[in-house]
């Protein structure tokens, strides 16, 4: 049994338990979340090592053998985001402890947040569909406490919206789940993909893969089915924010790359087209949800949905190279875009607003920031030599070879109007000059020369994620080569199918 | 034999409940309604449980049928006095030929209190309900 | 039998759609609630029916007597039942809470968040 | 080589340090790098000139065809002096220009950036890595312009520029990626023998299009124009290297670098040399309707623009040398006019001709240069701009079909020409000094060198071509021709049409330059339609159309109202499911078994009615209770199906829904009726399509449904090795129990959620 | 209002959910029950006194705050699976002894049961939470 | 359905039948009120109502284990009887 | 003592309900009893005597009053005319403790035609609403002499 595979699940779920055990001793739990995010990192990342040197690593909870008892299993795509997943979990813990409020703390903010990386980690690691079922809802209902964590009006209003839409793709899920059960008699996904291979009943497989499509697409926010996120993101404390931004929406875009190359191919012909078709539209209405937001993290949530719509053009277009690109798009986005808002946080720290117009001059008093916001920012906007770039190109690429010229087309404008509301955020909060009115309400302590409390741990992991930004926009090809080799791993699942149920005699 | 016995307890548990039935529907206010609602079915219950322990020669069943019945003769009336009591707290009406009420007047709601008939005030039952 | 409870499955779902329209918060939650049951009931269908025993194992015996219904959707259901209690009540807090910060109930004054 | 382009990149990292380390001395001592590559590539001019070529290849995404190679034949040496030897004067120039700006270090960081990012353009053989500094000149660019930033115009042409670039950019890459896709490679060296199958090629003429795109936009093409004067917001020395000589002109090595594989045909002939032609043109009149020196210099810069790619577009011998020589040319002289005209504003106070005059006196260093550079603007006189305007005559002259079109167009390009050259050459340094100019001093040896040297250098180059200009233009030349035709410059021709052509625009155009105010003020009262029709406006309105594209569908899409989001993923679902269950599912006889029997069908109405009586409820608690009878009739569902592990736990939590739902709703308002009579009606339709689905899909999922072997194995199991006879809760606490384990883990994680809801209220003034 | 009568009958019912929860809890691997119902019987027991007596007599009766039953349980079903990992088996691998106490006849105890046994307490602290946080509020 | 004799069979069918019209009788109250108290006691009537059903069923079906579910249910059937009582009371008090 | 016996009588619905009647089950039903007990704070509370004849008789007499108010209500709800003349009566108490008003309340209510409704603060008067009231003292007497007497017989 791989210890790491069991660590990249254990550690959140003991340290969240830890944590609890703590229950409003702020500096124990404070301690125990970075030791937890520690290890949890460790272990996401000795996992990484073992699945690309040794090969998929699976093991049987409770020792039963698959398909009946369940399974976990890390392939290199689970293992990329469980990595990822990771590195987020880490930063987001020493960014919180500069900037999460002592009363949050105390309530719960550890085990909440431990519990919310148990779900993601589980989510990648699940091997039976109702496993992962159940480390979506772990997940989702980690999301919801922390989204209201603290009360604010505004948090309970975006709450609202995004537990009901979450709880309808749940509900989707479920469904679906049942049917699948219903139709094959098995949940284990090794075995259903052997199922659905021989199945008797094709539309019938196509309609349930199309349940799945909406339970995950609401999950991974594309059109028409995202509205929930751009409702609540920018609520909560800028900590969540930005691990909901980092890592939510990329569980549903896993499972939908998970499920459809495992379990729905039998048409790929209308399923992945209609996945293009869906990928287009979210980029554009993403992009152009940003375009008309003048507030910093509203944009940055809008843009979250477009940014899917490139996670899942790869998926769509269903080639090595496409999903290669998606994986790539993956990991680049959740480090781009979990800084992004770690350095709006900042933002906030300095200035006491998210409002563009209320912003501005931080180019002149906080020229590192700046250099720090541009990194993610035309990293996100797909400028080369950034890590977007390269992962955009591999769509473009994989596009071009596909002859989806219409798809090729959005993705590169859309990369412009990013550029453009990028831009817009530089103009407006650094370039611009300090206005009259962004010194209305400073934070406490954030008067002109006092450096608030916390800022220095803020600064840090923003600093490390722009850097992990540079690094693989520069060094693109270790990382390619890995995601290109998870792609090839998840267009012949017969390794995954092997490694879970052991070769067909 | 028993299975005479078992069937004869089965219909007469499933004619007093369905009387409960009957009754919930026709009875004029929500104080006779709660008479068959309450009672036939406690005691239909009770049949259909009794011919369990008749049914089954098992003990363990049969004292667990015995325990069931038991448990539904403990709570059914402790339901029904709260239903009741707070019907009529919330001032829900007693029916047209209702002949005598010594509990107006008796409840002083706002403090939570219960007169006893010796200490009669001038409480009114508060009004509403849903 | 599948089609009466096909057609059961179906008016819950399409009920509780139904409710999870209505402007009324309190409809929402309570749509939500039928929505939990409805898929918990579609479950434990197109599992398969058996007017059989339950899945348990007699004493003395190792193994139940066949038919018995399918223990592993049961399991399925109890775990879903599990979970849409634990997210009810939330939402069920969440609601109340929602109610008390905007003064209604009407869903349609919930929209300060969005654009 | 790669030394060469990288090492811009490394010492942008080390310039803020640089400056404050260095001081007042900065702008010299990063000047050294330039010197030194400069030097570099000049040693290599014999190499190439005589028609060798250099490349390196390294290893950098191979997976996406991109490897970071480099590709130096006469065409890249060109570009790679110019960029170095002006970069030189430019950066020694910044130093003096912005003495003590505090952000020296930041701007000099930046135009290193720049300088690194366009030399690899020049010598990129990978047509990505091409367009990797392709992107950062735009992004340099960005940032040099709005440099300025806290003036609101210079940010907003920071934008403009880069946005217009940007969607040159993006075309240039579909272009580019195209064209590896149809040529078999993405390495230039490569693609320029395989012209002739991408010419025949049916993705030929999207390629040809979205290259042109690319180079057209760069390059300040008509209609894409307008952000180049714009871009004049940046600081002069901006101005000067990236606007003038070096990134603008990355178009025009664009064009020259593709014509041997996309070039020739009828449609690059047509659109290459019409919009370079109406560019000149456009661009030489514009000029003349400016008074601020550097708006006419953009203006003149945009006309030289037109007149390389118009060139380009002709694709001769003649024209391919005259092209090159003309950019050389240019490059030296606009340098140095735009230099000027910063020494002048930084000694006068003032860019605005109006208010120029008589600084011939005081400034007599920059009058000098000035000079110089203004009549190689004019292309008369001994300067090497002369030679490149009669090789261009000659070419226009030569080409037959076209001739009649373009020399007319020539002519008047080179009138207007002169008359901008009169115009900045005389206005502010002849005549009388305004009283306002009294205190107008030389500038700084640093200031006054750069346009010194280039303007001397055009009248070297002018008398000696042979030195430098002849290997230069001949190499080049060659990198457009696919051939090598030596370049025989010479100032002086003999007298042919040319001269006489070059003439006759020399009367034109100081016959323009007398009328000049004239012109202006006729013109002020007619450009109204240049606010309203120009591209510039194009470039507003499709900002204003964009925002509003954006807001309306934001408004429309994310409205805020839950009802609608939901409505829109059902209709979503309904018709996915829909979709695919008619015309994707073959139906087959449904399962009726097990029988209904009389009491099932109660359950079954109850059930329903209880749902029902939910929705239907006037009353909250009222519907409370009626979910309370939906709940016990799914029990009694399963009951009926051997399922009282269900059964049990549905009661228990149903119970517990109940005093749940019945104490919040203690506080909850009542029930009002909001939805109108049509909303409700809607609603029925979506929740009863909805509903109609799910059964279908039930009903369906009984026809293809087979026997469960895990359930099998469990109850094989459940006993012998696992202890338990209750096979559901061996389930659930060992066959799967790390799906209990999340329940719970569910479970309490809820309750947490729940009682931090109700304890942890804001308070005045949180949330970091 | 107090009501004399639930009062009453809440005294008696206490003893009789609590002890029934726990035979639930402990059948539950052979028979209907676990530690899923179980827990929701003592919950339930708990919750009727609450009505029956009022919030703060339960709390002063139950004496340890829910929350900590939440961390409590979960550590014990997690420490159920990791008993597995430390014999050098799969995470939440069943071990198992068997017991003989006098009188008491043959008895297996595994892991499993201890399992059922934080759930059971998870579910209890999540329940009473969750009830008694509202009941504070209302 | 094994265990069972005819006479029982029969029986139970008829009992069952009877048993599922009482939970309509009572849904028809519960829907038709008038007040709340009312749909209450059509609850607390179905709430019982199912204990039979289910003590039926054992018969039926030779089941024991089900016995085990009334139990609970008659046990805590009446918590949300409870529940609704106070939220009434309370209501009234306010 | 009274204690033990409470203990005694939850250690055997323990067996009862787990159907195991051996000696270690007992034992151990016990042993949860006395936890239970302990825990929900009964201890020295209860008032159980063992008079089981007592006991028999009156179960004996309350079933037999059970069916037959059960038949007069089936009556009355199978036929088309309503007979009742319901009221709410004040009944005078002569039950003092918990338990023995509990236990009056509880069978009152289980008898068809009379429910409980609530009982005065001051435990003098157990009010009740009974659905055939022909004249009220009577029914009053009635219920004191029939029920309450047997009851208190029982308790004491
Ligand atoms: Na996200
Ligand atoms: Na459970």
């Amino acid at each position: 049994m791989n210890l790491f595979l069991l660590g990249t699940l254990l550690v959140p779920l003991l340290t969240g338990i830890a944590c609890l055990l703590a229950w409003r001793r702020r500096t124990t739990q404070r301690g125990l979340g970075l030791a937890g995010a520690t290890a949890h990192f460790g272990a996401t990342l000795g996992l990484l090592w073992t699945v690309a040197s040794d090969g998929i690593q699976t093991a049987q909870i409770g020792a039963w053998p698959a398909p009946f008892g369940i399974t976990i299993v890390a392939d290199l795509f689970s293992a990329i985001m469980a990595v990822v997943a990771g590195m987020m979990g880490l930063a987001v813990t020493v960014y919180s402890l500069g900037s999460m409020d002592a009363r949050r703390e105390e309530y719960g903010y550890y085990p909440l947040f431990h519990v919310l990386l148990l779900g993601v980690s589980g989510a990648f690691l699940a091997g039976d569909i109702f496993n992962l079922y159940v480390w979506f809802e772990v997940m989702l209902i980690a999301s919801f406490a922390l989204l209201v964590l603290g009360g604010e009006r505004a948090q309970i209003e975006g709450a609202i919206k995004y537990v009901t839409l979450n709880l309808i793709s749940s509900a989707f899920f479920l469904t679906a789940v049942g049917i699948l059960y219903g139709m094959t008699g098995t949940l284990n996904m090794a075995d259903l993909a052997r199922a659905l291979s021989r199945t008797a009943a094709p539309g019938l497989v196509t309609t349930v893969g199309l349940l799945f499509l909406v339970a995950f697409g609401i999950k991974a926010a594309t059109f028409p089915l995202f509205f929930w996120l751009p409702a609540s993101y920018h609520t909560p404390p800028v900590a969540t924010s930005a691990i909901f931004a980092g890592l939510l929406t990329k569980v549903g875009v896993y499972a939908l790359i998970r499920v459809f190359t495992l379990l729905f191919v039998q048409d790929p012909g209308f399923i992945h087209t209609l996945i293009l078709v869906i990928a287009g539209l979210t980029m554009a209405t993403g992009v152009l949800g940003a375009v008309a937001q003048n507030e910093f993290r509203r944009i940055l949530a809008f843009h979250i949905v477009s940014q899917i719509g490139y996670m899942i053009m790869g998926l769509g277009l269903f080639t090595p190279l496409g999903l290669a690109g998606s994986i790539f798009y993956i990991t680049h986005h959740i480090i781009v875009k979990t800084n992004l808002f770690l350095i709006s946080g900042i933002a906030y720290r300095l200035r006491g607003t998210y409002v563009l117009k209320d912003l501005g001059g931080l180019y002149r008093t906080q020229p590192a920031l700046a250099l720090l916001f541009l990194v993610p920012a035309f990293s996100l906007a797909g400028v080369p030599p950034l890590s977007g770039f390269a992962a955009k190109l591999s769509l473009v690429q994989a596009g071009l070879a596909g002859q989806q010229y219409a798809v090729v087309a959005t993705a590169l404008a859309v990369g412009l109007l990013t550029l453009f509301s990028m831009t817009k955020i530089w103009a407006e909060a650094f370039w611009k000059g300090d206005t009259g009115e962004s010194a209305a309400t400073p934070r406490p302590g954030s008067a002109a020369g006092v450096r608030p409390r916390g800022l220095t741990s803020m600064f840090m992991p923003v600093v490390v994620l722009a850097a992990v930004t540079v690094a693989i926009g520069l060094a693109a090809q270790p990382l390619f080569t890995l995601t290109w080799r998870a792609a090839e791993q998840l267009l012949d699942p017969t390794a995954y199918i092997n490694a879970v149920l052991g070769s067909p005699r | 034999m028993t299975e005479w016995v078992t069937a004869l307890l089965l219909l007469l548990g499933g004619a007093f409940i369905l009387l409960a039935g009957i009754g919930i529907l026709r009875m004029p206010d929500v104080y006779t309604r709660m008479q068959p609602a309450t009672k036939a079915a406690t005691l239909g219950v009770g049949c259909l449980l009794l011919a369990v322990a008749v049914h089954f020669d098992d003990l363990g069943i049969r004292t667990r049928a015995l325990a069931a019945i038991a448990f539904v003769l403990l709570t059914a009336p402790v339901a029904a006095h709260m239903i009741g009591r707070a019907a009529y707290i919330v001032g829900v009406p007693l029916w047209e030929g209702t002949i005598v009420d010594e509990l107006r007047g008796q409840y002083d709601v706002r403090a939570g209190v219960l007169r006893s008939r010796a200490t009669r005030g001038s409480g009114t039952p508060a009004a509403g309900g849903e | 039998m599948p089609l009466l409870l096909a057609v059961v499955i179906g008016g819950l779902y399409a009920t509780a759609l139904y409710l999870i329209l209505r402007r009324s918060i309190v409809k929402l939650l309570i749509g939500l609630a039928l929505l939990t049951n409805a898929a918990n009931l579609l479950i434990f269908t197109s599992a398969g029916l058996t007017r059989a025993t339950a899945p348990i194992v007699p004493l003395g015996s190792d193994r139940p007597p066949a038919p018995f219904a399918d223990p592993l959707a049961q399991a399925m259901i109890l775990t879903a039942i599990v979970i849409g209690f634990g997210v009810l009540a939330f939402m069920v807090v969440l609601v109340h809470r929602a109610v008390q910060a905007v003064g209604t109930d009407d869903l349609d004054d919930l929209k300060a968040t969005d654009t | 080589m790669t030394v060469a382009v990288l090492s811009g990149f490394v010492l942008a990292l080390a310039a803020p340090w640089l400056v404050r380390a260095t001081g007042r001395a900065a702008g010299w001592v990063t000047a050294l790098l330039p010197l030194a590559l400069t030097v570099y590539f000049g040693s290599l001019l014999g190499q190439i000139g005589a028609g060798d070529a250099l490349n390196v290849t390294h290893s950098w995404i191979p997976a996406l065809g991109m490897q970071f190679s480099l590709y130096l034949d006469g065409l890249g040496l060109l570009f790679a002096l110019l960029i170095c030897g002006i970069g030189t004067l430019i950066f020694i120039y910044s130093g003096g220009y912005l003495p003590n700006d505090p952000h020296l270090g930041r701007f000099l960081s930046m135009l290193l950036l720049f300088m690194g990012a366009m030399l690899g353009l020049v010598l990129a053989d990978n047509v990505i890595v091409l367009f990797v500094f392709w992107e950062l000149t735009s992004i340099s660019s960005y940032f040099l312009i709005g440099f300025q930033h806290s003036r609101p115009e210079a940010r907003a042409a920071a934008l403009q520029a880069l946005l217009v670039t940007g969607v040159g950019g993006v075309a240039l890459l579909l272009g580019v990626l195209l064209l590896g896709q149809v040529g078999g490679s993405l390495e230039l060296s490569t693609l320029l023998g395989r012209g002739n199958e991408i010419r025949a090629h049916p993705l030929y003429l999207p390629i040809l299009v979205l290259v042109l795109l690319g180079a057209f936009t760069k390059s300040a093409q008509v209609p894409f124009h307008f952000w180049l004067p714009a871009a004049m917001e940046a600081p002069t020395p901006v101005s000067a290297y990236l606007h003038s000589a070096t990134m603008v002109k990355a178009g025009v090595y664009l064009l020259a670098r593709m014509s041997p594989i996309l070039g020739g045909t009828d449609p690059w002939v047509a659109l290459v040399t019409t919009v370079g032609a109406v560019t000149m043109l456009a661009g030489g009149t514009l000029a003349l309707l400016r008074t601020d020196l550097k708006q006419i210099l953009a203006y003149t810069t945009v006309a030289a623009l037109g007149t390389l790619t118009m060139l380009l577009g002709m694709g001769t011998a003649d024209a391919a040398r005259a092209c090159m020589t003309f950019l050389l040319a240019h490059a030296f002289y606009k340098g140095a006019l735009f230099l000027g005209a910063g020494s002048l504003e930084h000694g006068a106070g003032s860019r605005d001709v109006d208010h120029l005059g008589g600084l011939w006196r005081t400034m007599p260093l920059t009058t000098a240069a000035a000079g110089l550079a203004a009549l190689a603007l004019a292309g008369f006189g001994p300067v090497l701009s002369f030679i490149g305007k009669e090789l261009l005559l000659e070419a226009v002259l030569a080409q037959s079909p076209t001739r009649a079109l373009l020399a007319p167009a020539v002519l008047a390009g080179s009138a207007l020409s002169v008359a901008a050259a009169a115009i900045v050459g005389l206005r502010p340094f002849a005549g009388t000094r305004p009283d306002e100019l009294s205190d107008a001093q030389e500038a700084p040896a640093s200031l006054w060198l750069g346009p010194v040297v280039l303007a001397a250098g055009g009248v070297v180059l002018g008398l000696r071509p042979e030195i430098l200009a002849e290997p230069i233009v001949t190499a080049s030349a060659a990198s457009v021709l696919t051939r090598r035709e030596v370049a025989d410059l010479a100032l002086w021709h003999g007298p042919n049409p040319a001269l006489a052509f070059s003439g006759a625009s020399l009367v034109l155009g100081l016959l323009v330059y007398r009328a000049w105010p004239t012109i202006r003020r006729s013109a002020a009262a007619r450009t109204w339609w240049l606010s309203w029709g120009g591209p510039s406006r194009w470039y507003e309105l499709g900002l204003q159309a964009l925002s509003w594209l954006a807001e309306s569908q934001t408004r429309l899409l994310q409205s805020g109202y839950l009802r609608l989001y939901l409505i829109m993923i059902l209709i979503t679902a309904n018709g996915l499911a829909a979709y695919a269950l008619l015309a994707r599912v073959r139906w087959q006889p449904i399962v009726l078994q097990p029988a209904v029997q009389l009491h099932d069908a109660f359950i079954g109405a109850l059930i329903l009615l209880g749902a029902l009586a939910a929705a239907g409820s006037a009353s909250r608690l009222g519907a409370v209770a009626a979910l309370g009878v939906v709940g016990a009739g799914i029990s009694l569902v399963y009951i009926s199906f051997g399922a009282p592990d269900l059964a049990m736990t549905q009661f228990l939590v149903e119970a517990f829904t109940v005093i749940l739902l019945v104490l919040a709703f203690y506080h909850l308002p009542r029930f009002a009726r909001l939805s109108g009579r049509t909303a409700r009606l809607r609603d029925v339709v979506i929740a009863g399509v909805s509903g109609t689905l799910v059964a279908a899909l039930v009903l369906l999922t009984t026809t293809a449904r087979r026997d469960s072997r895990i359930a099998e194995y469990f109850a094989e199991h459940s006993v012998a090795a696992a202890h338990g006879r209750n096979i559901v809760n061996v389930i659930l606490v060992d066959f799967r129990s790390l799906d209990t384990l999340g329940e719970i883990t569910v479970l309490a994680t809820a309750a947490i959620g729940v009682y931090v809801l109700l304890r942890l209220r804001p308070e005045k003034g949180s949330t970091p | 209002m107090r009501s004399l009568i639930l009062r009453t009958a809440a005294r008696l019912l206490l003893p009789l959910l609590l002890l029934f929860s726990v035979f639930l809890l402990i059948r539950g691997h052979n028979e209907p029950g676990g530690g899923f119902a179980a827990g929701l019987v003592a919950s339930a027991a708990f919750a009727l006194h609450a009505f029956a007596e009022g919030l703060p007599q339960t709390r002063r009766m139950i004496r340890v705050d829910p929350i900590s039953l939440l961390g409590a349980g979960l550590l014990v079903t997690a420490a159920g699976g990791v008993a597995g990992v430390l014999a050098g088996q799969p995470f939440l691998t069943g071990q198992w002894v068997s017991l003989a106490p006098v009188g008491l006849g043959h008895v297996d105890i595994g892991t499993p049961v201890v399992f059922d046994v934080g759930v059971y307490l998870v579910v209890v602290g999540a329940v009473l939470t969750i009830i008694f946080t509202i009941m504070e509020e209302a | 359905m094994s265990g069972t004799g005819p006479l029982l069979a029969a029986v139970s069918n008829v009992v069952l039948a009877m048993l599922t019209s009482t939970l309509l009788l009572a849904l028809v109250r519960l829907v038709r009120g008038p007040s709340l108290p009312d749909r209450v006691v059509a609850l607390d009537l179905i709430a019982l109502t199912v204990v039979g059903f289910v003590a039926v069923y054992e018969i039926r079906t030779a089941q024991p284990v089900l016995l085990d579910a009334a139990i609970v249910l008659a046990l805590i059937g009446f918590l949300s009887t409870v529940a609704f009582a106070r939220y009434l009371e309370r209501g009234a008090r306010r | 003592m009274r204690v033990f016996l409470w203990n005694l009588l939850l250690a055997l619905t323990w067996t009862a309900v787990t159907g195991r009647f051996t000696l270690s089950n007992l034992a151990l039903g016990f042993a949860l009893g006395y936890l239970a007990l302990r825990f929900s704070g009964l201890v020295g509370r209860a008032a159980y005597g063992s008079r089981i004849r007592r006991v028999i008789e009156f179960l004996l007499f309350y079933f037999w009053e059970l069916l037959l108010a059960n038949l007069r209500v089936a009556y009355d709800v199978l036929t088309p005319r309503h007979h009742m003349r319901p009221g709410i009566l004040a009944i005078p108490l002569d039950a003092r403790t918990d338990g023995e008003i509990a236990i009056l309340a509880n069978l009152i209510t289980l008898t068809p035609g009379t429910l409980s409704l609530d009982v005065s603060d001051d435990r003098q008067v157990l009010y009740i609403h009974a659905t055939y009231v022909d004249e009220v003292e009577a029914f009053r007497q009635r219920l004191k002499e029939k029920l309450e007497r047997r009851v208190l017989e029982v308790t004491r």
